[in-house]
């Protein structure tokens, strides 16, 4: 039985290698940065080996879920946090990507960020933000839940600056927090709506007051909601996506790690984990769904048009986010309507979304690695720059052909299996969403082959000299990159949804059902259309751009929803409207009031002196008034 | 005798009344002081009436003898006589304070029952002298300090004005 | 019970209450209004001949026998005089002053007790009465000053009063002096307590106090302010006529009030022995006055400085000092025994003799024996004078004569001497002899003769120059006349006029005239 | 009618408005101090009223008269010294003009 230190062990050993490098490396052994990368690699490492090991635990434990005790945090008053750790096959499923993908971009950032002055810094901040994932992932509370929430939220800003140098890195970091932390502020208000009402926080107790009912209602679906808002503003759903393609100026391992695999995948997770709340109140699981499918197809269409890969791929990651909510979305609305019986519904909804979340990390954090790879080599993103790549880069085109495939969703990389299942769950309960989410299927698959044909087809159109210059990437890099175009065919493979609790599927029993075949045809138009214009351009891309001229401004300004936050919101309402008025009040009124008082002053002053006439008889009479005054007050209050 | 004492009162009160209203009315100041003082010597008759013979002679002696003539001679050394009298800015305020003082002491005298002792009070001067003199309920002290402060006035009054 | 009460009871089983009271009121009061008139006439008359003895003359003789009627004339003359009021006086107070200051005088009469129950009202406050009354006059003196709008006036009313608040102070120390004694105000309760006259007791407090009335009075030493000698007499200058006698008479009658109450308090007020109470009581007042008059007549005017000097610096501390032995005495002897006097009289000398010596006169230092006795010889010298026979001569009865060769009012002329030369004519320096002459059968007969006297200047030079012996200066000196035109002689006047020569321009005739009595030098040894 | 305590406490009360008006609107340093001597005359009248009426007994009434008396005295004899020194420097007893106390 695996000892509650080790669960802890694994959350702390990042935090280890954190406080290491920043405390000694850093500020002493700055001539040789490497060691922080050593110390980095070493730790997750372990943490990747321990969570194998909790694992193996869960699968052998009754009901896959290890009960820990937990520590008393802080008591104030009456209310008392405790810390605790709660390890179940969602969690160990979990653990297992984060550790992993983690270990694969500390390695290949080794050799990307070789030579860069804040080396040591760079990897003291991925160490934290694993550990704070870790941390997410394993909490058992609510509140010790937000703690790591916001660590990864403060992570994901210090990555994204990281070259707080380049005006719009820094300027992207403060839009990623800004967001995110909008979204922090639903989650925050359910969480204490949820201890107003309950008075615990948690997961697991407020699990069964759920389902027994005594918290249902207007509150649960308040809860849901600002959990949900969190999810959203973490996992870069439609109203809060804006920060994720901006979120690209940071380092390309980050926005592997961090912006394909793990942070933006803990909307889903924390969705998952709360799943039974969800699944109680309709309104919240509908939300969900809605929101999941609309920004599938939303962030789709924007993807089209885009001609830097990492933005691409940035809204590629987006829409599939938007497949794991819908597919959540699904099978709790079916839980909700009653179509699916309570027990059975719970797990399946899990298990269906994070066997695509599963999948998703391996794909995207290798599509990533690879982008990071092209610009290691051309130094730039703009595809319009680049093509021909195929015979300078192999690995990485090849790498980047199976993640493209897998992502499409053709039949035996993992991409299929998860996106099937969510697209027959879908089909069951929400069929408008299953039918935007097909045409989502079908504008995958072009964009993609979009990006691998502009970029590793054709001839190369940068400006550096001459094709030779082109180099493949280091081993260091390559290696991170095959393993995970490995995995990314593999995962597809791996039990994770019957372990989860979802329903099995045969390796070929698949191919019978009409569903694949619906998905596997789109997907292959998606592909030969891109095929078709960027490889052998029998259509010019140009005539199209023409023919759909207004939808093609409409995708490539991104629907103007930046211009909508940024010029509507922010200026007019928040700075023109909020803080003018708050300006105005804190002007007019507050300074008022105080300026006021003094002036008051000095005129009542000002008046009053003159009644000192200096003339002795006004003084005399003054005092008989007064006389006069007391003796009626007397008279007239007896 | 009662009727005498009515009669008496009732002129006095008049004579009174009418030279306390010269003395304010008036535009020469030297006819205002002398009815001043017939308003002093009035008073004094008003004292005899309420049988308090001693402060009659006291009224006169004080008063007519002494402040009379003071302030007679004050208006002699100030030759502010061609201005006479005129009254000042407050004129109409001063009348109606004054009016309204006088309404609202009607009004409390008026109102209120006083427990009055019909009987006549026998010669005050030997009772006068018990109660400022006797040693246990005398005001001796306040009658020591009333002297002193006569000298205090005295000498001020005299250092103030002496021709440097 | 005073006999006014007595009457008013015995008048209450008549008459309704009021009457009662009213008539008794009234009636006294006239009676008093008569004794102070009459009293003050008689002061006046006694103070004119008194002073006349102290000034070895005879006083008014002429109206009535004695001059008794002399009062009488004067108020006649004063009152028939043409009463003015100057332009710009403030009429009113000029109209008041007079009768403010009478009035106090008056109702000090009430409270003095004339004999046995003769008072008019037997106030328990009667001295202090007294005093307040007293400072009221002060009042209309200003108001005199005032009223006449006259600089003079003015700064000798307020010196007036300046004196009598000055003297105020000592006055009301010396009564309490006798109060202490007497135990009472009331003038009846001191009269009865007066088993030794206080003047005996008091010696220190009656010669403050008499000092005191003097300056009250503005008599005698301290008369500086309406002195005849002074050139304004004081406040009432610009009074004359009726206003002027109320003043006049206000004064005499305040010299009888305040007499009347030393008397009470110091002499022991109505009867003594044989005679009847009230007339002891009016010769006391009487030789009080007396005193007055002797010290009017010896002692010369103080200066209003060394009078208020005298005020402050003597009379003050000595009836401080008074009031401190009486109290002593009271404390020691409550009974004050009639051989206290000798004690009090040693120590008033004492004190008196001490306290002169503060009083240096600037330059020389005075002591005691060259004032004191010089004072007390000039009283001495006074009173002998009263038992000289006055020296007045009565006179048109008794005329004195000029000198022999004095130069007398009327021209002598001898009809039957005189030729007609007109040599006088030619004399006369201012030409006033004139003289028509006709042939006459032995020379020139003087037809028309006329002297003008309104311009003679009596040089004596026509006299000289008649060769004939024919004018001579008479020895006459009293020859008024009403007209001018009277003054002219014509030549039947000269002749039935009486011939009394003088013996000027003619020495011969020097040993007939009789001796000199006008402006005679002294004879030696007088 | 006889003479009741509300007689002399109105003519009192009379005499000292009268005196109040007085004293607050004539222009003359010295009317004003005369009419500061009626109202304490109304006082004095109030007082005796009291005594004579009310308390003949206790004679505190008169000794505070005495003491009035005592005040008014020692009080017109300051007020006139100042009143008169200011006139020596100032020409004028006209207060309006004597308001140096003014702010």
């Amino acid at each position: 039985m695996m000892p509650t230190e080790v669960a802890l062990a694994i959350i702390l050993l990042p935090f280890l290698s954190f406080a290491i490098i920043s405390f000694i490396i850093r500020p002493f052994f700055n001539n040789r940065p490497q060691i922080s990368g050593y110390v980095t690699i070493a730790s997750i490492g372990t943490s990747l080996i321990l969570s194998l090991w909790a694992l193996v635990e869960v699968v052998k434990a009754p009901g896959h879920v290890l009960t820990m005790p937990d520590y008393l945090w802080l008591a104030i008053g009456d209310t008392s946090i405790h810390i605790g750790v709660t390890v179940d096959a969602l969690a160990a499923v979990m653990l297992i990507v984060v550790t992993l993908v983690s270990l694969l971009v500390q390695i290949y950032s080794q050799g990307y960020m070789h030579g860069d002055p804040g080396y040591s810094r760079y990897f003291a901040f991925m160490s934290l933000f694993t550990g704070s994932m870790l941390g997410l992932v394993l909490a058992d509370n609510l509140v010790f839940l937000y703690l790591f929430w916001e660590g990864v939220g403060l992570c994901s800003y210090l990555l994204i600056g990281f070259w707080f140098h380049k005006p719009e890195a820094a300027r992207a970091a403060t839009k990623a927090f800004l967001v995110t932390r909008l979204g922090d502020f639903g989650f925050l208000a359910a969480i204490l709506l949820l201890y107003a009402n309950t008075g615990t926080f948690d997961i697991g107790e407020l699990h069964e007051l759920a389902l027994v009912g005594t918290l249902g209602g207007a509150v649960l679906t308040w809860a849901a909601i600002g959990i949900f808002s969190g999810a959203v503003g973490k996992s870069a759903q439609f109203p809060l996506h804006t920060w994720l393609p901006d979120a690209m100026e940071g380092p390309t391992p980050v926005s592997a790690l961090i912006h394909a695999a793990t942070m933006v995948a803990a909307g889903v997770y924390l969705v998952a984990r709360m799943f039974p709340m969800f699944a109680s109140s309709t309104e919240a699981i509908t939300t969900v769904a809605i929101i999941g499918g609309f920004t599938a197809i939303f962030a789709a269409t924007i993807a089209l048009v885009m001609n830097d890969i990492k933005r691409v791929l940035a809204y590629s990651t987006i829409s599939q986010l938007g497949y794991m909510m819908l597919g959540l979305g699904a099978v709790g609305v079916a839980v909700a309507s009653g179509a699916l019986d309570l027990e059975h519904g719970l797990m399946l909804g899990v298990a269906v979304g994070i066997f695509h979340l599963f999948n998703h990390a391996f794909f995207k954090a290798l599509l990533f690695l690879g982008a990071g790879s092209v610009n290691h080599a051309t130094g730039t993103f703009d595809m319009r720059l680049m093509g021909g790549l195929r015979k300078a880069m192999p690995w990485t085109y090849a790498t980047f052909l199976i993640a493209s495939l897998s992502i499409a969703g053709i039949w035996p990389l993992a991409g299929f299996w998860s996106k099937e299942g969510i697209l027959a769950e879908s089909f069951h309960s929400v069929p408008i969403l299953f039918a935007l989410v097909l045409i989502t299927v079908f504008l995958t698959a072009f964009y993609m082959f979009r990006v691998v044909f502009m970029t590793f087809c054709g001839e190369y159109r940068g400006q550096s000299q001459d094709s030779h210059g082109l180099h493949e990437s280091p081993m260091v890099m390559i290696g991170p990159m095959v393993l995970l175009a490995i995995l990314a065919v593999v995962s597809g493979w791996l039990p994770i949804s019957e372990f989860l609790g979802g329903e099995s599927h045969s390796f070929f029993g698949a191919l019978a059902s009409p569903m694949s075949w619906a998905s596997l045809v789109l997907a292959g138009l998606g592909i030969f259309l891109a095929y078709a214009i960027y490889s052998k351009k029998w259509i010019s891309a140009e005539s199209l751009r023409r023919a759909f001229a207004p939808i093609y401004t409409l995708f490539s300004r991104k629907y103007w929803v930046d211009e909508l936050y940024e010029n509507f919101f922010v200026m007019r309402i928040l700075i023109d409207g909020l803080f003018a008025a708050f300006h105005r009040f804190d002007d007019r009124v507050i300074d008022g009031l105080v300026n006021g008082v003094a002036g008051g002053t000095v005129a009542a002053g000002r008046h009053i002196r003159r009644v000192q006439t200096g003339q002795l008889q006004l003084y005399g009479m003054a005092i008989f008034v007064g006389i006069l005054a007391i003796v009626a007050v007397f008279f007239i209050f007896g | 005798m009662e009727i005498g004492i009515t009669i008496a009162f009732w002129v006095l009160a008049a004579v009174i009344i009418g030279a306390a209203l010269a003395v304010v009315l008036l535009r020469n100041i030297f006819h205002a002081a002398i009815f001043l003082v017939l308003c002093f010597f009035t008073v004094a008759g008003i004292f005899i009436i309420l049988s308090a013979d001693f402060l009659a002679g006291a009224q006169v002696l004080i008063y007519v003898g002494a402040i009379g003539v003071l302030i007679i001679f004050a208006i002699m050394l100030t030759r502010e006589t061609q201005r006479g009298n005129p009254s000042g800015r407050l004129r109409l305020p001063a009348l109606i304070v004054g009016l309204l003082f006088l309404i609202t002491m009607v009004a409390v005298v008026v109102s209120t029952n006083w427990n009055v002792v019909a009987e006549i009070p026998e010669p005050t001067i030997s009772s006068l002298a018990q109660a400022l003199f006797s040693k246990e309920n005398g005001f001796v002290l306040a009658f020591e300090i009333a002297a002193v402060l006569l000298l205090a006035a005295i000498i001020g009054a005299i250092v103030l004005v002496r021709e440097k | 019970m005073t006999v006014l009460q007595q009457f008013e009871q015995w008048l209450l089983n008549y008459w309704p209450s009021w009457a009662a009271y009213l008539v008794p009121a009234l009636i006294a009061f006239l009676i008093i209004v008569v004794i102070v008139l009459v009293g003050a006439l008689l002061f006046i008359y006694f103070e004119r001949r008194f002073i006349g003895r102290f000034q070895i003359r005879q006083g008014p003789n002429r109206a009535g026998p004695l001059g008794i009627l002399q009062p009488v004339a004067d108020a006649i003359k004063v009152l028939i005089k043409e009463d003015i009021v100057p332009i710009k006086a403030d009429r009113w107070v000029h109209y008041w002053a007079p009768i403010i200051a009478f009035f106090p005088v008056l109702m000090i009469f009430a409270v003095i007790p004339w004999g046995q129950g003769a008072i008019f009202a037997d106030l328990n406050i009667g001295i202090l009465y007294v005093i307040a009354i007293g400072s009221v006059a002060a009042i209309g003196i200003f108001m005199a000053g005032w009223g006449s709008n006259n600089k003079f006036s003015l700064i000798a009313g307020m010196r007036t009063i300046a004196q009598m608040i000055s003297y105020e102070i000592p006055l009301v120390l010396s009564i309490v002096g006798v109060l202490i004694i007497a135990g009472s105000l009331s003038m009846v309760s001191i009269v009865e307590a007066q088993h030794v006259p206080f003047v005996l007791l008091q010696p220190l407090g009656f010669l403050i106090f008499f000092l005191a009335i003097a300056a009250e009075l503005n008599r005698s030493p301290f008369d500086l302010l309406e002195a005849e000698s002074e050139i304004v007499s004081g406040f009432h200058t610009e009074y004359s006529g009726m206003k002027f006698a109320l003043f006049y008479l206000s004064e005499y009658a305040h010299a009888f009030a305040m007499s009347a109450v030393a008397v009470t308090l110091f002499f022991g007020g109505w009867g003594w022995a044989l005679l009847p109470g009230p007339l002891w009581f009016f010769i006391k007042v009487f030789m009080l006055f007396a005193i007055f008059l002797w010290m009017r007549s010896t002692l010369p005017r103080i200066r209003v400085d060394q009078l208020m000097g005298f005020a402050w610096k003597f009379l003050f501390p000595l009836a401080l000092i008074n009031l401190f032995i009486t109290a002593a005495e009271a404390l020691i002897w409550p009974g004050f025994p009639w051989w206290l006097l000798f004690l009090n009289l040693a120590i008033a000398a004492l004190l008196i003799v001490l306290w002169s010596g503060l009083f240096p006169v600037p330059g020389e230092g005075v002591s005691f024996n060259r004032y004191g006795r010089g004072i007390a010889k000039g009283m001495a010298l006074t009173f002998r004078h009263l038992f000289r026979h006055p020296i007045t001569v009565q006179y048109p009865e008794q005329k004195l004569t000029p000198a022999p060769r004095f130069r007398g009012y009327q021209l002598i002329w001898y009809e039957d001497q005189c030729n007609g030369c007109r040599a006088c004519v030619r004399a006369c320096p201012v030409s006033i002899i004139d003289i028509e002459t006709q042939k006459g059968e032995k020379g020139l007969v003087v037809e028309k003769l006329e002297v003008d006297f309104g311009r003679c200047l009596f040089c004596g030079l026509c006299v000289e120059a008649c060769p004939v012996q024919a004018l001579f200066m008479s020895r006459d000196y009293e020859k008024a006349t009403y007209r001018r035109e009277s003054l002219v002689m014509n030549k039947e006047q000269f002749i039935a006029a009486e011939k009394r020569r003088s013996a000027y321009a003619y020495p011969d005739l020097e040993a007939e005239m009789p001796p000199q009595t006008l402006l005679a030098p002294p004879k030696e040894g007088r | 009618m006889a003479v009741g305590l509300e007689h002399f406490l109105i003519l009192s009360a009379i005499l000292f408005s009268i005196g109040l008006y007085g004293a607050l609107a004539k222009r003359n340093a010295i009317v004003i101090l005369m009419s500061v001597e009626l109202m304490l005359n109304a006082v004095n009248i109030s007082l005796v009223a009291f005594w004579r009426y009310v308390a003949p007994a206790l004679m505190t009434g008169q000794v505070f008269v005495i003491f009035v008396m005592v005040l008014a005295a020692a009080e017109v004899v300051v007020g006139l010294a100042i009143i008169i020194s200011i006139y020596r420097s100032r020409e004028t007893v006209d207060v309006e003009q004597i308001d140096l106390m003014k702010w």
